[in-house]
């Protein structure tokens, strides 16, 4: 297994607000030691929801952010790595056409003719699902499911060892988001990338990749083999993630209600960040959490050995 | 598989009613002029929503849902659109006919909304507390103190714990969980009937879904108010509704008890949107996408509209609308091939 | 707005009675173009100052009124008698006695020694006109004592223009600075005239009321007041509302359009302001006589006076207008021949040739001339490429005898003959001093330099004469044409006087209105 | 983002802005050919006559020192002599500007009574009649010289019909109230003599429209604009969805939200207004800063151009500042915002 | 400016034209505007070719003459026909604008965009400097600058373009702000963009529409700039035809040969008006606003 990318104790923060002589007031501490290495042919789950630090850690591992602290290793810049954006409206110039769109990545590091590109870009459509006549055509003639079609061309033009999937099919609907992650999981397979796919969809994360790391205020809370954390979920945060997810099947509501709301991450709480959401809290909560290892590659950032769930 | 188009269909709400329906549209037909044309957003759309009931409206984007939500209060743009057919009755009023008195005093008390986004669904630059007696005092005749009083008890009755404080605040300086809490607050805040919540968690995580779901399904309990809760999710139709319409291109193409509709469809299409969920596959394997994509709307559709992706279609489906039709369990669904040839 | 029109029409309704009150009966009040800048009578130059400074003040001696028209020629104003020394350099004058400044002190020969001491001391515009080492003695209270360098037989004229107003020595009491009360005299005034300033709003109006100690007859007038309208058909129109009861500086179609409005009248007289091309002398292709007689003869200036000055001039065919002493009838008047013109051009080798016409807009005929003079020398084969610019600049240019062609005005300071002759064509003054043809002609310089210090004028008039001739032989400018003056005014404002030497500058004193 | 923050900002912009906008201007006007001595001396003057005067005003010594000699003036409130006056600068402008921030302040508002319902009015019924009529009528007045319109304005209002006066801040007999701001309008109202304010306002109308017809447009544009920004925002919806109506949404909800960016288009339209004054106040004699800088532009009166260049620059940034003050006032979400 | 043009013309060039020229003739605004204009250019740019009079022929002794058929705009001050004058001076007056708004667009854009990319320290430095200039009355900038270079109406051009640009850079930069937070401008920079290439490729495209609705409302307003500087001998130099120098110039004869200031004035006004209209009916069609339909 070699290793694509290796992210160590990676911490991020920025200024928020200056008081009156223009010193800092605050920073917002989005990544707190994140550690991650990601493997060819591999998919990682970035699983977490709004202000967890998700979205951060791609801007790291593409290099448009630099860390306050920690090291990366292995490939860097944009020969290497390659993004998928969230928002297939916005992600893709509304003006230049389709061929150009998909060969940014070439064209900007390399001088070739347009005949070249243009081929090279109606093979990458038709690779992606989309018809050679479509690459004179812009954006704004295209599907949701269509432009991100295109998106995917485009990342895989400078043919990249890795994928940065930042939510791919989050603005798009059930059926579509099927079709892409099918596209997804075929050109992985032909082109042996790896994947690392940020997303707040819990089903998405679990059916698509290997491994998964939850996240919660810029820390990784719980780590380890998809099919193994989703089976028997050891962080109380994991936990109630896998349970807020409304699923077919369960029955109606019962009006039960939790209270629970996201501290702000301009002041980290000290211990372990989740104690004040944390049902289980108690003695030893108050010191930091390391990320520690359990059976089977499962990593996790509690002290406490949680009782099975029913 | 066969074709039976029988003449024993009969119109799938058909079954009389124990009360009068506090929203029953009926055959609605909608479309917008657009250049050359007129895109036909809704077609033959029937809809009916009794007291106390929480009915969800689920499709994918474009399948009419929201434009539905938006009718029912007239609030489209009225320059924009226009209705070719059909009625849509709001707690009895006749709301294709009603005058803009009249709809000032159906909204916001008989019948409130709520819409997907918190953060810009309150105005900015007014205080929490202005926002809500104002909504208040526009539809009872009460004094600004009382209405201040009501508006905390209501805030109280979300759950927000220091709603003193809260009315004093602005949108902008609260998370979007409570600001989705204030705005249900808001649409309860006259006692209505019937509160249409349109994608109302679409912008948020999943734990606070979950709140708040739960507190609009709870509130709407308390006060014996129908709810019609517009949705992408099937997660949360199931666990939140009593009975569900299945939206695809304008049209609604399967009805019935919620959990019948999502463990037994009948509808191709409801079927393949349940299938293409993440989680009915093994981690893996490729998924059941439904191949092709929307149809365009400004076309004329003969037959069905599911009918360019459906696995079934057949020469009929693709040349004649098929009608509604209702099985045993309350289900009613439209198309013209058999149940049984799906299973 | 429909709302708002209405509102704003029904208030105007109701306010507009008072919109034609015509000027009170005791009240003169004139629309001027621009506000005056200082009216330091010993700082400024400009005409447009000295309609405040002048009447404020008195000097030694005034010009001659003579059946109501002024003249060109002085009598003593605060002066009795005077005498000169027979070399030309001693002045000796004697004051009359009862006349006061506004503060009640008496004008004596130390005011008089002041007034010209602080002229000199401040060396601004108006001391221009004096002798530079000019010494002024007070002999006794009643007698001022000039001593000139140079014999300057112009002296006396210069003594009745506005520098040589005399001030009251009070005023340094305001000095600051050493600045010789300069600060505090550009906004005040402090003379012996039959008005003072009374207030003065920047850029919008000034008042004079009565000197309370003239020591003349009491003036009609109760107060003056000057109103500054910038825009000319502005002031127009307010002359004809009634608003106003003199509008200064208005263009030739304006008042030609003012003909026949009831209750307005516009005054022409001859003026001694002269329209006139400087043809660059020392340099190509003008310094040739031939050249610049071809010209002469291709510009049609009976076409410019009667089409740009609408009549409102006469032609002017040497330096010396008509009206101030030494004029001479006997020039001939330069004839208007394009043919000739045409092949003195081609004959010079310049057709088809290019000369620059450099101009400001400074004064509105200027451009509409050299359009003129554009069409006729292009029909003489020569073109002429205008070069437009603001004035400050244009005149740099003067001074530097960087064009071939270029326009100005000119009116004399003082009455003397000395005004054109010896600015116009003594080679020491090239440039912006007056030469601007850059005319050279020793011979010239000689008659010139000698008529300044003759003190008989039938001599000087011989030597000026003289040098007349010779400078229209050699053709050193193209004299176009000397102006009229027009000034529209209600027609019940008596007492107004013309006099060419005092253009915007009232005698107050003596005027009135009738009702 | 808080006040003292701004505050700080804007005086440390304010000191670079006076020293950027007198260094601009001094190279620039000292760069134009012509000699201000020369001038003021006359044309007649002799060579020495000039060049003693231009030792007097201090402009034979090299440039830097010149502009020293400024900037040490200035940081004591010194802005030097006019050359053409004679007088203190600040004394000249003391005397003008009020009378031309009177003008500027009055066209502005009458730009705002007659822009903002136009704005609205455009924005509320888009592309119906009004919108097409008010977007015609806010090209034309965008598009109309300032100078010609004065002119028909006067021939008509003053020429013609005699309801208004043409010229000057007041009647012949009617004397200025006592000095306080030296805007007649507000003095004469806080001395309580309203005959005179009457009459000042009176005078005001032409000119103020004169001007203001320019800025109608340009600000019904502006409301306009972010009038169907809001209109398009969830929260109108959410408030027509309430049962309020269509007049209390419009009003009471979107308008002052429209009414916040445009604040800064105020700002910038001061700036405008004070260009546009200049024409406006040769036409209608008012005896404000514009003829003032045009003269001295003309007489190459260095000292009194800066001067008025450097006081009108501060008066922009002051009035940029207050409206960014105003920003923070209007906008509750300023103050969190970082 | 061509380049920017043929790329803002690509709207035309895409299906969606039909339904654009649709919106168009709906929207009676533009529609006026764009006939304006059409109007404009053929008497501007055409008539004068048939005309054969000279626009500089002067006739004293037929000065400020009334409309007639001979001169249907009547004669100026020295005699000059008027209708004549007129439609030549619509060639520097229109010129004079279209090049003076395209050079200052471009360069503001350009400094406005990589001010807007760069952000930090060059960008605080760039607006600074901006806000300076801005912060000069533009009448007294313009009028010193144009005197400073000497008085033609090429320096008057400069001098107006040098104050036009940072109304650019403030909209460009403003523009670009929102444009950067797109999601295209993050890839482009995750697949190795530098900041000219961000610029060029994306940038500059994107922000060109609300610029070139900027550029075609600014000039009615540089045509009147240009008539201020004229009209104080720093424009225009005669015996050029030129509207604004013309309007100056028959300004003082307004009360009673009103034909002379009128028609020159009319012609600014239609020109103005037509850009105006057109400029106004653009950004309105282009709004992002008027698509929109939940």
């Amino acid at each position: 297994m070699s290793i694509a990318i290796e992210l160590t104790d990676i911490g991020v923060e920025f200024p928020v607000g200056r008081d009156w002589r223009g010193r800092v007031k605050s920073w917002a501490h989005a990544l707190n030691g994140v550690s991650l290495r990601i493997a060819r042919d591999r998919t990682l789950g970035i699983l977490g929801e709004s202000g967890c630090g998700k979205s951060t850690l791609a801007q790291v591992m593409t290099g448009l952010l630099a860390p306050s602290t920690g090291a990366i290793a292995g490939v860097s810049g944009a020969e290497r790595i390659s993004i998928v954006l969230q928002d297939p409206n916005s992600s893709l110039d509304p003006r230049m056409p389709i061929w150009r769109i998909v060969m940014e990545p070439v064209f900007l590091k390399q001088t070739r003719t347009r005949e070249d590109l243009r081929r090279e870009a109606t093979a990458l459509l038709v690779k992606v699902g989309l018809r050679p006549e479509h690459i004179d055509r812009y954006p704004h003639e295209f599907s949701g499911g269509q432009r991100q079609r295109i998106a995917i061309a485009r990342a895989l033009s400078s043919a990249p060892e890795i994928i940065i999937l930042d939510e791919p099919t989050s603005a798009l609907d059930v059926s579509v988001q099927a079709q892409i992650l099918n596209l997804l999981r075929d050109l992985q397979r032909e082109h042996r990338l790896a994947y690392v796919f940020i997303s707040h969809n819990v089903s998405v994360i679990r059916h698509f990749c290997d491994e998964v790391a939850v996240m919660y205020l810029g820390q990784i809370v719980e780590q380890g083999p998809s099919a193994k954390v989703f089976a028997t979920p050891a962080h109380p945060y994991t936990r109630l993630l896998l349970d807020a997810v409304p699923k077919i099947g369960r029955g109606r509501s019962t009006g039960q209600l939790d209270e629970t709301e996201l501290p702000s991450n301009r002041v980290l709480p000290a211990g372990c960040f989740f104690r004040s959401r944390c049902r289980f809290a108690g003695a030893g909560c108050e010191k930091p959490q390391p990320l520690r290892l359990l059976e089977g590659n499962h990593k996790l950032r509690c002290h406490k050995d949680l009782p099975a769930e029913a | 598989m066969k074709l039976q188009p029988s003449a024993q269909n009969r119109p799938a709400t058909a079954g009389p009613m124990s009360t009068t329906p506090v929203l029953s549209i009926r055959g609605l037909s909608l479309e917008f002029p657009v250049w050359q044309g007129a895109l036909h957003a809704l077609e033959d759309v029937t809809i009916e929503i009794n007291a106390g009931e929480i009915v969800g409206i689920v499709g994918e984007s474009g399948c009419g849902k929201s434009v539905t939500a938006m009718a029912t209060m007239r609030l489209l743009p009225e320059a924009a659109y226009k209705v070719t057919s059909g009625a849509l009755s709001l707690l009895g009023h006749d709301m294709l006919a009603a005058t803009e008195t009249e709809l000032r005093h159906i909204r916001g008390s008989g019948a409130a909304m709520i819409f997907q986004e918190p953060l810009t669904a309150l105005n900015p630059t007014r205080r929490i507390g202005t926002l809500m007696t104002e909504v208040i005092r526009a539809h009872r005749k009460i004094g600004k103190k009382e209405a201040q009083a009501h508006a905390v008890k209501l805030l109280k009755s979300m759950r927000i714990a220091d709603a003193e404080a809260v009315m004093n605040r602005y949108s902008f300086e609260l998370s979007g969980g409570m600001r989705q809490r204030i705005v249900i607050a808001l649409a309860f805040a006259n006692d209505p009937k019937i509160v249409i919540a349109d994608e109302p968690t679409t912008a948020l995580d999943v734990t606070v879904q979950r709140q708040v779901l739960t507190l609009l399904q709870n509130r709407a309990r308390d006060v014996g108010a129908a709810v019609m809760l517009i949705t992408h999710d099937l997660g949360v139709v199931s666990e939140y509704t009593d009975r569900v319409y299945v939206m695809y291109a304008g049209k609604v193409v399967e009805t019935g008890p919620t959990a019948s509709v999502l463990t037994k469809p009948c509808h191709p299409y409801t079927h393949a949107l349940l299938a293409a969920g993440p989680d009915q596959v093994a981690p893996g394997e490729a998924l059941a996408s439904i191949p092709g994509t929307l149809p365009d709307l400004r076309e004329d559709i003969p037959g069905c509209r599911f009918a360019d992706r459906c696995a079934y279609a057949q020469g009929l489906c693709r040349t004649t609308p098929p009608p509604m039709r209702q099985d045993a369990g309350g289900q009613s669904y439209a198309c013209w091939i058999e149940e049984e040839a799906q299973a | 707005m429909k709302h708002l029109t209405l509102t704003t029409c029904i208030t105007a309704a109701m306010l507009a009675t008072s919109a034609y009150a015509a000027t009170p009966a005791d009240t003169l009040v004139i629309g001027k173009a621009a506000d005056p800048q200082t009216i330091d009578p010993g700082v400024t130059i400009d005409n447009n100052d000295f309609t405040i400074a002048y009447p404020a003040y008195q000097r030694l001696v005034a010009y001659d009124v003579k059946d109501g028209k002024g003249q060109t020629t002085v009598s003593g104003q605060l002066a009795e008698s005077w005498t000169v020394s027979p070399d030309g350099k001693v002045w000796e004058f004697k004051l009359k006695p009862g006349n006061v400044f506004s503060d009640g002190s008496p004008v004596d020969a130390e005011a008089v020694r002041f007034s010209f001491e602080r002229l000199m001391t401040l060396a601004q515009g108006p001391s221009e006109a004096f002798p530079a080492g000019l010494a002024v003695e007070a002999v006794d209270p009643m007698t001022v004592r000039f001593t000139l360098p140079d014999p300057f037989t112009p002296f006396l004229y210069t003594l009745a223009n506005g520098g040589a107003a005399i001030v009251n020595p009070k005023v340094m009491e305001h000095e600051k600075d050493g600045d010789l009360g300069r600060g505090w005299l550009s906004a005040n005034t402090a003379g012996s005239g039959a008005y003072m300033l009374a207030n003065w709003e920047k850029g919008q109006s000034i008042k004079l009321v009565p000197n309370p100690h003239y020591g003349g007859e009491a003036p009609a007038l109760a107060s003056v007041e000057v109103r500054i309208v910038p825009d000319a058909s502005a002031r127009r129109l307010a002359l004809e509302a009634g608003d106003l009861d003199i509008a200064e500086s208005l263009p030739v179609d304006q008042t030609a359009a003012l003909e026949g409005v009831n209750g307005v009248e516009v005054q022409t007289n001859p003026s001694l302001l002269v329209t006139y091309l400087y043809m660059n002398n020392a340099k190509s292709p003008f310094d040739s006589v031939e050249a610049r007689k071809a010209l002469i003869a291709a510009v049609d200036k009976d076409a410019i006076i009667e089409g740009i000055m609408m009549g409102q001039a006469k032609p002017l065919n040497g330096p010396i207008p008509e009206g101030m002493w030494g004029y001479d009838a006997s020039i001939p008047a330069s004839e208007y021949d394009p043919a000739a013109a045409k092949a003195a051009f081609a004959d010079l080798g310049l057709s088809g040739k290019t000369v620059t016409f450099a101009l400001s807009e400074q004064d509105a005929a200027w451009p509409m001339i050299a359009l003129a003079v554009q069409a006729n020398l292009a029909a003489a084969g020569v073109n002429v490429k205008l070069e437009s610019s603001a004035n400050a600049s244009y005149r740099d240019r003067l001074g530097a005898g960087d064009f071939d062609i270029a326009i100005g005005n000119w009116s004399p300071d003082f009455a003397d003959p000395y005004m054109f002759m010896n600015y116009w064509f003594d080679s020491t003054k090239k440039g912006l001093s007056g030469n601007r043809s850059f005319y050279s002609n020793p011979k010239v310089d000689e008659l010139v330099r000698t008529a300044a210090t003759t003190t008989e004028q039938p001599e000087r008039e011989a030597l000026y004469q003289e040098a007349q001739k010779i400078v229209v032989d050699e053709a050193a400018y193209n004299y176009l044409f000397q102006r009229s003056s027009q000034l529209a005014m209600r027609d019940n404002v008596k007492g107004y006087v013309f006099n060419p030497m005092l253009e915007n500058i009232y005698d107050f004193a003596a005027m009135s209105k009738t009702q | 983002m808080n006040i003292l923050v701004v505050l700080r900002r804007r005086l440390m912009f304010l000191v670079l802005v006076i020293f950027g906008v007198s260094l601009i201007t001094f190279t620039i006007s000292h760069m134009i050919p012509g000699d201000p001595a020369r001038l003021l001396a006359g044309d007649r003057a002799s060579d020495e006559l000039v060049a003693q005067m231009r030792e007097n005003l201090g402009l034979d010594q090299p440039l830097y020192v010149q502009y020293g000699r400024y900037i040490a003036g200035l940081v004591q409130g010194d802005l030097g002599t006019s050359i053409r006056t004679g007088r203190p600068v600040l004394e000249d402008i003391v005397a003008y500007f009020p009378a031309t921030l009177e003008l500027v302040i009055v066209a502005l508002i009458f730009s705002i009574l007659v822009g903002v319902p136009l704005g609205v009015a455009s924005a509320v019924w888009r592309n119906g009649i009004i919108d097409q009529l008010a977007r015609t009528f806010a090209a034309i007045g965008i598009s109309t010289p300032a100078f010609w319109l004065g002119l028909l304005l006067l021939v008509a209002f003053y020429g013609r019909l005699g309801w208004f006066p043409g010229s000057g801040r007041l009647d012949a007999g009617i004397a200025p109230p006592p000095t306080i701001t030296g805007m007649y309008v507000f003095d004469s109202l806080v001395t309580g003599q309203f005959k005179t304010m009457i009459n000042a306002i009176w005078h005001l109308v032409l000119p103020a429209l004169c001007l203001g017809f320019v800025h109608v447009g340009v600000i019904a544009r502006q409301i306009r604009s972010a009038m169907l920004d809001q209109l398009s925002e969830d929260y109108v919806r959410t408030a027509r969805a309430s049962g309020l109506s269509k007049a209390r949404v419009i009003l009471i909800h979107a308008l002052p939200n429209a009414a916040i960016p445009s604040v800064t288009v105020l700002g910038l339209a001061f700036g405008d207004l004070l260009y546009g004054a200049v024409l406006t106040e040769t036409i209608f004699a008012w005896p404000g800063m514009g003829a003032y800088v045009v003269n001295s532009i003309q007489a190459l009166d260095f000292p009194a151009v800066m001067g008025f260049t450097v006081i009108v620059s501060m008066a922009y940034v002051l009035v940029n500042l207050a409206v960014d003050l105003a920003y923070i006032a209007l906008d509750p979400r300023i103050k969190e915002v970082g | 400016m061509m380049a920017a043009m043929s790329q803002y013309l690509t709207v035309f060039k895409n299906p969606a034209f039909g339904r654009t020229w649709a919106r168009v003739r709906q929207s009676p605004v533009t529609v006026t505007g764009l006939v304006m204009l059409v109007v404009v250019v053929i008497l501007v740019g055409l008539l004068p070719f048939f005309l054969g009079t000279d626009p500089n022929a002067i006739n004293l002794r037929a000065r400020l003459s009334t409309p007639s058929w001979q001169h249907p705009f009547g004669t100026d001050e020295v005699g000059r026909d008027i209708f004549s004058r007129v439609m030549h001076g619509g060639r520097i007056s229109i010129g004079v604008a279209l090049f003076v708004v395209a050079v200052s667009a471009t360069i503001g854009t350009l400094i406005g965009g990589l001010s807007g990319i760069f952000g930090g320290k060059v960008d605080t430095l760039i607006m600074r400097l901006m806000d300076i200039v801005l912060a000069v009355p533009s009448l007294v900038l313009t009028m010193a600058l144009a005197a400073a270079l000497g008085p033609s109406l090429w320096n008057a051009m400069v001098a107006i373009t040098l104050v036009r640009i940072p109304t650019y850079v403030r909209l460009a930069r403003g523009q670009t702000l929102v444009v950067r937070e797109a999601g295209y401008i993050m890839a482009s920079r995750v697949f190795g963009a530098r900041s000219g290439q961000l610029l060029g490729l994306h940038v500059v495209p994107n922000i060109m529409s609300p610029i070139l609705v900027q550029a075609t409302l600014d000039i009615g307003a540089v045509i009147l700039m240009v008539a201020g500087l004229s009209f104080i001998g720093l424009g225009a130099q005669p015996p050029a035809a030129e509207w604004g120098a013309m309007v100056s110039a028959g300004r003082g004869y307004i009360l009673n040969q009103w034909w002379y200031s009128a028609f020159p004035g009319v012609a600014i006004l239609f020109t103005s008006i037509a850009f105006n209209l057109l400029g106004d009916g653009i950004r309105d069609l282009t709004d992002p606003r008027q698509k929109g339909r939940s």
